[in-house]
């Protein structure tokens, strides 16, 4: 497993970036766990539907994301609002999905970002073919798609990895191995040593690396991303993380871990870790974070109030984007609908 | 005799399943230890063991796939999707083998097993959890498809499901897995798959549904007889085989239908409904059959559900015109 | 101006819409080297190269999921599907993100797809290569469904389709391929997606059909014209979007329909427009409206299958019925 | 990749078969052979609809099956009619499939094989819940499904193999890379470096084997047969051979490949590998051969002859295996189609 950042904050090995870049990965984690943290009390008001938080995955969505060009193709999941907004996804408009409004799958034009996928396994073939029309119109784009050890179990993976590899598609795939399928433990998933040994079934480069050490997954990312513009073909990327909340805030994972478990992950969490080493280098200080969270909680404040501050759709709004321009049938329905 | 929830009624048919028959096995993701999504499997992994009751990798295709082998070796395997939405990767295994092995044999191999889906909406999901893919089951040969609505059907129609020796989809309307209550007997005992449920008897218009929006209908018909109009309110409750006896008389009686789902309206199940009065009562009808449906449209995410979702008013204004049309 | 079969038109089309735009492209099992099962590509391959058509794994989903990033990502790909038995394991995906990616991301993202799918049987084949499944298409919102019985039809609608910014299912008649004939431009055209043709005129009874049946229906119709009967024959041709003037308006003519397809009837195609005459033409129906359909049982092998597809005889009959009603 | 019998008739090691049983192996693969050119003829004629032949591969199906007990599952597909025939399917039960009568589909309740499956891929999930099944009953029989390089492109493959994995349930999975899927070489279908290395990703055994070399073919399986039978779990085995003729009679394989590539396949026939190395041992003889051959004959004329006597199925036929007892809108339907 690849590390860099040890737990403990020091390093093995050479940082592969800059300090003010990790002091804004950094920021960026904290940013994004506060969005986490607020989601999960919005839906406990009622102001947001079911809500997948990801904390303590926010290196292994931050760090990857921070090694794609703004051009290139975030094809994510439910749980990887953090990997969208630091790709450009706007906070607000991932809280709009979460609201139960359509109009959050709409990033603006230049965010390349298909909205979150709900379904699991389905969407990393979409990021084979964005990758594939991107080689065949000669532009050169990485289409980087996030997943979770769960999704390595359904067709759909297979299928997505075998196509990658046939056609030598500029895909990346980062799986973010948070120990479960919702209630399903890595282990009784599947019999592999790991989920990066499946990569050799498709004759491509996996690798596995500590997901909460934000500087190994960006470099292992780095790597994947440059291999796969140069031509070099698909990766399999396997972070190794925890997901330290419930599946969804419909969950209750004490029916299947137990707190001793969840307390050993808190120990490894990304935050805690590049903490310390922005710590050891001088680098932290409590002001510094808490401005950082000041500015977080504004930010997020700000985002779901412009989410709720969007007028309810009305009745239009549920026929009027199924096709470029609505049958008649269809028109015919909506004024149905409309009575 | 209990008082339980329909999502109580099911668990206990399942429980009863699989204590009374050593074949019946149940699996699917998170069955187990979590008791299922909807907890409708609470308890029976401690009661039955790890062998019976089996948490699965997320792969609806491997599922299904693997329950027809175990129901063709001799097991009964109870297999659940966890949404509507996600039973697509797993159609393919329904249509192409569950369905058909027992013709593809002549009788020599079946595939005796239970799929269950919970499906429909109304409950602000996300997307692909608010699903009413019926129609898509109920158009392929070679299996039984029924949905109960009330607690009592829960496990009296489970029960005949498992004891069925052909596959059966078994559809399970989220919303009222906790909205509906009523007694259930203790005991085992069976609700016939193929008939239908007459919930209200009237004679002025038949009311045709199933599943979750039996609950707006039976509200639609209270509505109605305010009016002065008497609805009749028949659950089809299974749809394949389709008890056209219970279903059609209602219509040759009443003379007026509306048919109410939620799925989308176009190739939907309440048009073969519609066929079906067409040309087996076309010279009892004072009016055309009406359709309150889903539309034709993506289910919508929560802020725009209630315009989708066929209501207590929809179903009545129907009602009300099919008798304007008289 | 050039005669041509169903299948040479299609070719035609195909080789047009590469030579038009650079965003075309063709991919599916054997498409390229053998030209297809049905050798509909034959000859593509060495005319525009294996970047744009591309023989791909034996893999549905992955054929469908990856034309869909292809789609988003600025590609018009066709993509074709072996025989409609294999299109199921591809179903997820059509459903669950071809369907919706409009719906989802508020017209941010499109998939202009068009995916091709030979169906339909009458050819004395092996299980699964005989099968219609259009309704559970049709059923789904966001798909066009169309299917040409003509070889005008064959490159006009091809052409529409491709050029469509909706994914378009491409449903292809197998028994047609090489059995009717006729003249197609040269140049381009389309037919429009959303367009019934009427085959032939007629007062006394609507026949309504689509795809490869349409071939007995027209026989049919001509036997009914020596027995003094006047049939009007509408290929429906555009499932989705519907051409209601076209079709309700033939059945609100001659006040009867006899709907013919093969696909099993219960929640067939055929039920729904069973549906919407009932709805919008009662009280012009003179006689039920009659069904001739594939039987609610798997499509025969070689030797059954002739009970199975809908005759002439049963056609005929189905009509006269209709007739002695009135 | 395992070999014992080499091309030109010599051993590499011991045979693990005593001779009179290589010597009913080559009397059953010639027999095969006779059917296989027989069905070709036959659908020449029109008698038989689309058939796929197996020429080339009869020792990978014929040895592997010789390695099953009479009460294990095969769950084979269209192209492994000599495969199922050895393991007890009536010969005119397999013509009458193709002949186009679902009656083809019902082997005797002694025989457990599942009709031969037309869908690439969804049927080796069938043998991994007939396996568990036995597994869960107690009973001790093993699963072995056949299937081709082109099937491992399916997502049921994947799906297949790590439910076997993870259930460690009695399955053998045997795949016959006879070198394409129609017209794709199996070089277009994966970059894996073999079908066999797949196995890894599923913490599984994987093996590649000549799979015209039948002495090694038995070897592996029986290994395989005898770990899953030992609650040992499951094992991929690839078998590596050629279809010599066309994919069916539909196909023209000149359009895919060269004569060359062919003529070099034919010097690997198995049944000429087995005929040398029976001669070297004094064990073969012309006219052993012929009353083989002979017998053979008469064994596939009398199975098409009785195939072709069964009554032609009337309309009843087509609704009575629908459900155990057709339901009233069915036997409607009967009526009507009766009429
Ligand atoms: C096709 C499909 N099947 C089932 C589900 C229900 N479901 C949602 S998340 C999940 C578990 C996914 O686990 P993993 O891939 O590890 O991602 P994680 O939630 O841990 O991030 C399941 C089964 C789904 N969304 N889609
Ligand atoms: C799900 C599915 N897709 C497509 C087909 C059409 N088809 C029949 S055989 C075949 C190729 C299979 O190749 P392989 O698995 O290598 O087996 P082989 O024919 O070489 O024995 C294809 C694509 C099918 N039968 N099933
Ligand atoms: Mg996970
Ligand atoms: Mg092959």
């Amino acid at each position: 497993m690849r590390q860099i950042l040890l737990p403990d904050g020091s390093l093995d090995g050479e940082s592969p970036l800059p300090t003010d870049h990790v002091k804004r990965l950094f920021e960026a984690m904290v940013t994004a766990r506060r969005y986490d943290h607020k989601s999960i009390s919005l839906q406990r008001q009622g102001r947001l539907a079911t809500y997948a938080p990801f904390e303590g995955q926010e290196a292994a969505q931050l760090a990857s994301v921070a090694a794609l060009a703004p051009d290139d193709w975030l094809v994510a999941t439910y749980r990887d609002a953090a990997a969208n907004w630091a790709h450009g996804y706007p906070m607000d408009l991932l809280f709009l999905g979460r609201v139960g409004d359509e109009r959050g799958g709409a990033p603006p034009e230049d965010v390349h970002c298909l909205p979150p996928s709900i379904t699991v396994g389905a969407h990393m073939l979409h990021a084979v073919g964005l990758a594939w029309a991107a080689m065949l119109k000669g532009e050169n784009r990485v289409a980087l798609t996030m997943f979770g050890d769960g999704a390595t179990s359904e067709g759909d993976f297979h299928e997505a990895m075998n196509f990658a590899a046939v056609y030598d598609t500029p895909t990346v795939f980062l799986c973010q191995n948070n120990g479960y399928a919702i209630s399903l433990p890595v282990a009784r998933q599947t019999r592999s040593e790991s989920i990066a040994a499946k990569a050799s079934a498709y004759g491509m480069a996996g690798v596995r690396v500590d997901g909460n050490d934000p500087l190994a997954v960006y470099d292992v990312t780095r790597e994947a991303v440059a291999r796969a513009r140069r031509g070099g073909g698909p990766t399999l990327i396997e972070a190794v993380t925890y997901r330290l909340g419930a599946h969804t805030t419909n969950d209750d994972p004490g029916r299947y871990r137990t707190s001793e478990e969840e307390e050993a992950a808190r120990r490894r969490d990304p935050i805690v870790r590049t903490r310390s080493y922005l710590e050891g280098l001088g680098e932290w200080s409590r002001g510094w974070e808490d401005a950082i969270e000041t500015e977080a909680e504004r930010l997020v404040d700000e985002a779901i109030e412009r989410a709720e501050a969007m007028q309810v759709p009305d009745v239009e709004h549920v026929f009027s984007a199924m096709f470029e321009t609505p049958h008649a049938g269809l028109v015919a329905q909506a004024e149905e609908a409309g009575r | 005799m209990s008082e339980r929830t329909l999502a109580q009624a099911i668990t206990a048919g399942l429980d009863e399943a699989l204590a009374s028959d050593p074949s019946v096995m149940l699996l699917g993701e998170d069955v187990g230890v979590t008791g299922g999504v909807f907890r409708i499997s609470d308890g029976l992994l401690e009661r039955h063991g790890a062998d019976r009751v089996v948490d699965t990798p997320v792969a609806e295709s491997g599922i299904v796939g693997a329950a027809f082998g175990l129901a063709v070796g001799g097991m009964r395997p109870i297999a659940e999707i966890q949404f509507m939405g996600f039973s697509t990767p797993g159609y393919d295994q329904v249509v192409n083998h569950v369905a058909r092995i027992r013709h593809r044999s002549r009788h020599r191999f079946t595939a005796p097993l239970v799929l269950r889906i919970p499906y429909g909406g109304g409950f602000g999901a996300a997307e692909h959890h608010s699903e009413s893919w019926e129609a898509i089951y109920a158009h392929t040969p070679g299996l039984v498809v029924v949905t109960p609505s009330t607690p009592h059907d829960g496990k009296g129609l489970l029960a005949a499901s498992v004891a069925s020796n052909d596959p059966v989809v078994f559809l399970e309307p989220i919303r009222l897995y906790r909205s509906v209550k009523g007694q259930v007997p203790d005991e085992r005992y069976e609700v016939p798959l193929g008939t239908a449920a007459v919930r209200r008897e009237g004679r002025d218009v038949s009311l045709l549904t199933w599943g979750a929006m039996t609950k707006e209908v039976r509200q639609a018909a209270e509505v109605l007889a305010g009016q002065g109009i008497d609805a009749e309110v028949v659950d089809v409750r299974s749809l394949v085989p389709l008890d056209e006896e219970t279903v059609l008389g209602s219509v040759a009686k009443t003379g007026r239908a509306v048919i109410v789902h939620e799925a989308p309206r176009t190739a939907g199940f309440g048009a073969e409904l519609a066929a079906r009065i067409g040309e087996t009562c076309l010279y009892d009808l004072l009016a055309p059959v009406q359709r309150v449906t889903g539309w034709d449209t993506v289910f919508p995410l929560k802020r725009g559900e209630h315009h989708y979702l066929p209501s207590v008013d929809r179903i009545v204004a129907a009602a009300v015109d099919t008798m304007a049309d008289a």
